[in-house]
């Protein structure tokens, strides 16, 4: 697959301040095609409040977001969403009383779904449009090997087949770049070696950029290309992930100075 | 025409202490339980009713205030204990519809009992004479009302800032976990303010009686409404900003009907909520609240 | 990456198109219904028809509130507002024009003299409630939970106050009494048919799975590409449409017209219906509105003859609270029970 | 001093503790660690009384008392001594930092124990002392953590459980909070740890679990689970 050098996601000095905090600080991003990307730093750090404000749930207080060259800081989520940015999140968000396959179908509605006339209606370009929705999201669900699950409540199923179909979701909306929150809380550690191959696997045949925001280091380090640590709303280091692990700055924030006295007795 | 203003100030803060009476009731219960209490305006009719029955047994009318705040008071455990305790903890709406059917229930029940004939109701003779103020009248109820419902609101924020109760239930409020990890018994906390405030909407029906003249099953429809609107004014979930919700609505209700040409006075309901759906959409946590944004 | 599921298995999973067997059962289903609503126009006195024919329009009025509110999770209780909007815009258009200049000196020519049939007067007072629901919808719509609620109680007190008080359009307080009996028991059907398969389409479809999926996560929805804000104005207003044209049909049925006619009683009767029913679940709408006014309707001779005026209000309330006791997401949830998804085609199931 | 068998919670359908059993030794420093979503901070609310284990027991026995936290109400395992500290330190931000430390000490009837451990509390924590009179929301998020624990000594703890103590703070504030857990050990106050800074919570815990999707995998002295290969895989930052 021919990388496309142009960068699919573009974050320029973002910064954002709730009452006297500033929780985000000059925040700088450049996602590429294929690119997997993963952001670190202790709790309260930042990362989901970057994330939030990438996504258009929170407005900036200065900054700029490019997405696919189109500038689009400060636009609601779901036009963000429809310009090819998805996302998880944290403390999983399902549709939780629709099933599975009512859920995928969800992340596809704002590229096929027929207009509201033609629903009422239900004209042929309709049934055309509930075909497409249907058909994609099989495909989706075949390949997330979760066709056993399609027709149960989402709400029921358990945490990792949970954390599959929001990915599952957010692949539906067929994004340039996907942001994962946390993909692997929760999940024991022979799951989490499965989300490892299946976040390689998106990443790679399909070209989406991922940026990763996760503590199970393991992952981290077996998975990015590319790290970036975030303490108290600012970058600490951004560079390859064999580095960051003796880099000063983030032995001292994140990864813990007594381990190192340790280490050195 | 300054002695017209004057009246009208003094019937607006009169009829601003009732709504702030029953709104600081209302504000209490929201912020302990983030429940919309819609049966709290029935306190008003369930207070009225137990005057008129004082009244004609012959009691003193000191003897008939305390015992109307020990009926409201034990009316609002009632409610708490019997139907929205087992649902704390259910959504929002979930308790919102209970507090609807219980306020359904409660009104149609009176109207079996009582029919929805309405009774007259008065406070004593003596209190319909006018009392001189600096060259201009005012009505002695009015005057009455307004002074025992300064005591009134002065005793509850004493309770409430100056008593270990007081400090749990603000605690409470707050941060119901955190109150528990205390060791604050938050049940007993949350009945202490549906009392608290269920006695002092219930005194809110005996003033309403008296300044109206009558009262009915469906009357405290009305005032419950009224006295939400006055909340959002302030503030829901803020003491102090009810009484002041309570008193801005007061004042404006009657300045609007007493300050604009007659044929408006039939818009004094559809201002009322007008405003209230302006103020939830320019300020939704209140006039006196600072606005903050939540970190997501 | 996608491995190529053969396309027979594809057609099998996904084939969104009703079974051509259950438009023919829906069809005849319609049609048995029309058989009964028949024999009971033979065999029922005029008083027990209306009441037929009301029950039928509560059970449209549900299942339109199931709309507006069980998909969206919206908790409006504004449609009595958009029922009175709906009637008195109706009854202005039928009312005849020789009692016009009498009972409504105030009109403007142009309104004073049309005496509209009914069909176009039912429409358009759908379509101004509709429009009122649009803009309110805009304003008010950003409210969350309870907010929406005292704010669309609110909006009936507005609605109320407006009528009663613009004496030259609506006669005030008194209300229109006198109004043409267009409507019978065939137009309460014919509604109640319309509004149940609007709501069907809209439920299993892209557009229905979206408006729950605003319901079920609004933010995750919003980040799925899910314009929120304009599903529920579309939920709110739909809603509207079809309230409008109850109230206009109501009004017509009894013939007559006062401010108070929908009240917020009228308001809670609905929410009780949708939230035993299950909200968002259109069968459990159409039963519960069912039930509940049969319920109330055969405690009235008991009311009448004890004196008890209050009890069916008590009896539901009651009923209700029970409900939430025991079963909070009603008797069907939000789904459809499979029987009925069986026979009419329910599409959102793999 | 705290014996926990057995314990399965649930929150709505989800089998949040699987099976837990694990003891906590009086005087000790017992660590609790693991991913974010293990079922950490579940394990601490059902001992403190505010979610109901569906089976099993956990026993807390301070003295000569015996508490049955599966079943006593939470401000009974308050006043027996077993105090958490919850996660997001949870200060009443609109109240006083005066009136905050007062509500650690509602459970406490014994006012001179209570002015006692007032003094010990802002000698410790001097800018508390400083801001009494300040609200407690403009205190910064390292001030708030002190806030928080100086609350939780009010309550006269026994078994101190404390969630996330470093979340959100500085390296240097962190510091200063370990080091005031290791004093309050000195002072003999039992403490269970839940801590996502690893390397430290491992230095100092004399025992530590470990847990995973809502069962304990591996369980130690600190010392050794920090060497263990596992968890400096997971939880460490990788080989080092």
């Amino acid at each position: 697959m021919q990388a496309d050098a142009a960068p699919k996601l573009e974050i320029n000095d973002l910064s954002k301040r709730f009452g006297g905090l500033l929780a985000v600080d000059r925040y700088n991003l450049v996602l590429r095609q294929a690119d997997l990307v993963g952001l670190i730093g202790p709790n309260g750090a930042g990362k989901t409040t970057a994330f939030n404000l990438a996504t258009g749930i929170l407005r900036p207080t200065a900054g700029r977001i490019r997405i696919a060259g189109r500038d689009l800081t400060g636009a609601r989520p779901h036009v963000i969403a429809k310009a090819g940015l998805a996302r998880t999140f944290q403390n999983i968000r399902l549709f939780a009383d629709l099933t599975v396959a009512e859920n995928i179908m969800c992340g596809g509605h704002a590229r096929h779904a027929a207009g509201t006339v033609s629903t009422l209606l239900q004209l042929p370009s309709f049934w055309r449009a509930e075909q497409t929705l249907r058909n994609e999201a099989y495909r989706l669900i075949e390949s997330l090997d979760l066709g056993a699950l399609a027709a149960r409540r989402a709400g029921d199923l358990s945490y990792g087949d949970q954390r599959r179909v929001e990915i599952g979701r957010a692949l539906a909306t067929q994004p340039d770049v996907l942001l994962l929150d946390e993909p692997a809380a929760g999940l024991n550690p022979s799951e989490t070696s499965e989300l490892m191959a299946f976040i390689r696997k998106v990443n790679e045949t399909l070209g989406i950029a991922i940026l990763v925001v996760e503590h199970d280091m393991s992952l981290i380090m077996g998975l990015c290309q590319r790290l970036q640590v975030l303490n108290r709303g600012a970058l600490i280091f951004e560079g390859a992930p064999q580095q960051a692990q003796t880099n000063e700055a983030v032995i001292e924030a994140y990864l813990g100075t007594r381990r190192r006295a340790k280490a050195n007795a | 025409m300054t002695q017209y203003v004057f009246q009208q100030v003094i019937n607006g803060l009169a009829l601003g202490s009732l709504y702030a009476l029953l709104a600081i009731g209302f504000s209490m219960i929201y912020g302990i339980v983030r429940l919309i209490n819609f049966a709290h305006g029935d306190l008003v009719m369930i207070g009225g009713f137990a005057t008129l029955a004082l009244v004609s047994a012959g009691v003193p009318w000191p003897v008939i205030l305390v015992f109307v705040l020990c009926v409201g008071a034990m009316a609002g455990i009632a409610i708490e204990t019997v139907v929205f305790r087992p649902m704390r903890g259910a959504d929002q709406v979930t308790g919102f519809i209970a507090t609807l059917a219980v306020s359904i229930a409660i009104q149609n029940s009176t109207l079996m009992a009582l029919s929805g004939q309405p009774r007259n109701f008065s406070f004593p003779a003596f209190m319909r004479q006018r009392i001189d103020i600096a060259g201009s009248s005012a009505s002695l109820t009015d005057l009455t009302i307004i002074g025992l419902t300064l005591l009134l609101i002065g005793g509850l924020f004493l309770i409430v800032y100056r008593t270990k109760m007081g400090q749990a239930m603000r605690a409470t409020a707050e941060n119901l976990t955190a109150a528990r990890l205390m060791g604050v018994a938050v049940n007993r906390t949350i009945m202490t303010a549906f009392a608290i405030g269920s006695a002092l909407a219930a005194v809110a029906g005996l003033f309403w009686g008296g300044k109206f003249g009558q009262i009915d099953p469906l009357m405290g429809f009305e005032p419950g409404l009224k006295a939400f609107v006055a909340c959002v004014i302030g503030g829901v979930g803020s003491i102090g900003g009810a009484m002041l919700g309570g008193y801005i609505l007061g004042l404006a209700e009657i300045l609007f009907v007493g300050l604009l040409p007659q044929e408006y006075s039939g818009y004094r309901d559809t201002f009322v909520f007008l405003l209230l759906i302006v103020i939830l959409l320019v300020r939704p946590s209140g006039l006196f609240i600072r606005q903050t944004e939540e970190r997501a | 990456m996608i491995p190529d599921a053969s396309s027979t298995s594809v057609e099998a999973w996904s084939r969104p198109r009703a079974p051509q067997w259950s438009f023919i059962a829906s069809l005849v289903i319609v049609c048995l219904g029309a058989v009964v609503v028949f024999t009971m126009t033979q065999w029922l006195d005029r008083y027990a028809v209306t009441l037929c024919a009301l029950l039928l329009i509560n059970a449209a009025l549900a299942v339109s509130l199931t709309v507006s509110n069980g998909l969206s999770g919206l908790f409006s209780l504004g449609h009595p507002a958009f029922m009175t909007i709906g009637a008195y815009v109706a009854a202005i258009l039928t009312f005849p024009a020789t009692r016009k200049g009498t009972m409504l000196p105030d009109l403007p020519e142009w309104l004073a003299a049309i005496e509209a049939p009914m069909l176009p007067a039912v429409l358009l007072g759908g379509g101004v409630a509709g429009l009122v629901s649009l803009v309110v919808g805009y304003a008010v719509l950003r409210l969350k939970g309870h907010y929406l609620a005292v704010a669309t109680l609110g909006l009936i007190i507005v609605v109320q106050g407006l009528v009663r008080n613009w004496d030259g359009l609506t006669r005030g307080g008194s209300g229109l009494s006198g109004l043409p009996r267009h409507v019978d028991i065939w137009w309460a059907y014919g509604y109640l048919v319309i509004v149940v398969a609007l709501a069907w389409r809209i439920k299993y479809s892209s557009l229905g799975r979206a408006i729950m999926a605003v319901r079920e996560n609004e933010l995750a929805a919003e980040c799925s590409g899910i314009n929120s804000a304009r599903l529920k104005i579309l939920a709110f207003s739909v809603g509207a449409v079809l309230a409008g044209v109850g109230g206009a049909l109501t009004a017509h049925l009894i013939s007559v017209i006062t401010p108070g006619t929908f009240s917020i009683v009228l308001a809670f009767n609905l929410v009780v219906m949708v939230v035993i029913g299950g909200a968002g679940s259109i069968t459990g709408a159409v039963l519960a509105a069912a039930g509940i006014t049969l319920l109330s309707e055969s405690l009235r001779p008991v009311e009448e003859a004890a004196n008890l005026y209050g009890l069916s209000q008590v009896v539901v309330a009651v009923c209700l609270i029970a409900v939430l006791y025991m079963r909070p997401s009603g008797l069907f949830g939000s789904g459809e029970p499979s029987i009925v998804k069986r026979i009419f085609g329910g599409r959102g199931q793999a | 001093m705290l014996e926990v068998r057995e314990l399965n919670v649930f929150r709505g359908a989800t089998h949040v503790i699987k099976n837990v059993s694990f003891n906590v030794e009086e005087g000790q420093i017992a660590a609790l660690i693991g991913a974010n979503g293990a079922g950490k901070s579940t394990t601490l609310l059902t001992l403190s009384g505010l979610l109901r284990p569906r089976s099993g027991t956990a026993v807390f026995r301070p003295d000569a008392q015996e508490v049955d936290l599966t079943s006593a109400p939470s401000e009974k395992i308050v006043r027996a001594g077993l105090i958490h500290c919850p996660e997001g330190r949870q200060i009443f931000h609109s109240m006083t930092v005066r009136e905050n430390l007062e509500m650690g000490a509602y459970a406490q009837l014994d006012q001179k124990l209570v002015s006692k451990t007032t003094a010990e509390v802002l000698e410790l924590f001097p800018i508390l002392a400083e801001r009494s009179g300040g609200m407690a929301g403009s205190l910064s998020g390292g001030e708030q953590m002190m806030l928080a624990l100086g609350r939780a000594l009010l309550a006269q703890p026994k078994l101190l459980l404390l969630d996330e103590p470093s979340l959100g703070l500085a390296p240097l504030v962190i510091e200063r909070i370990f080091d005031v857990i290791a004093e309050l050990r000195r002072r003999g106050v039992t403490i269970l740890l839940i801590e996502q800074n690893a390397a430290m919570a491992l230095d100092l815990a004399d025992t530590a679990f470990v847990m995973e999707t809502g069962s304990i995998v591996l369980s130690g002295s600190g010392a050794d689970l920090a060497l263990n290969d596992k968890v400096r895989q997971s939880y460490l930052g990788g080989a080092a």
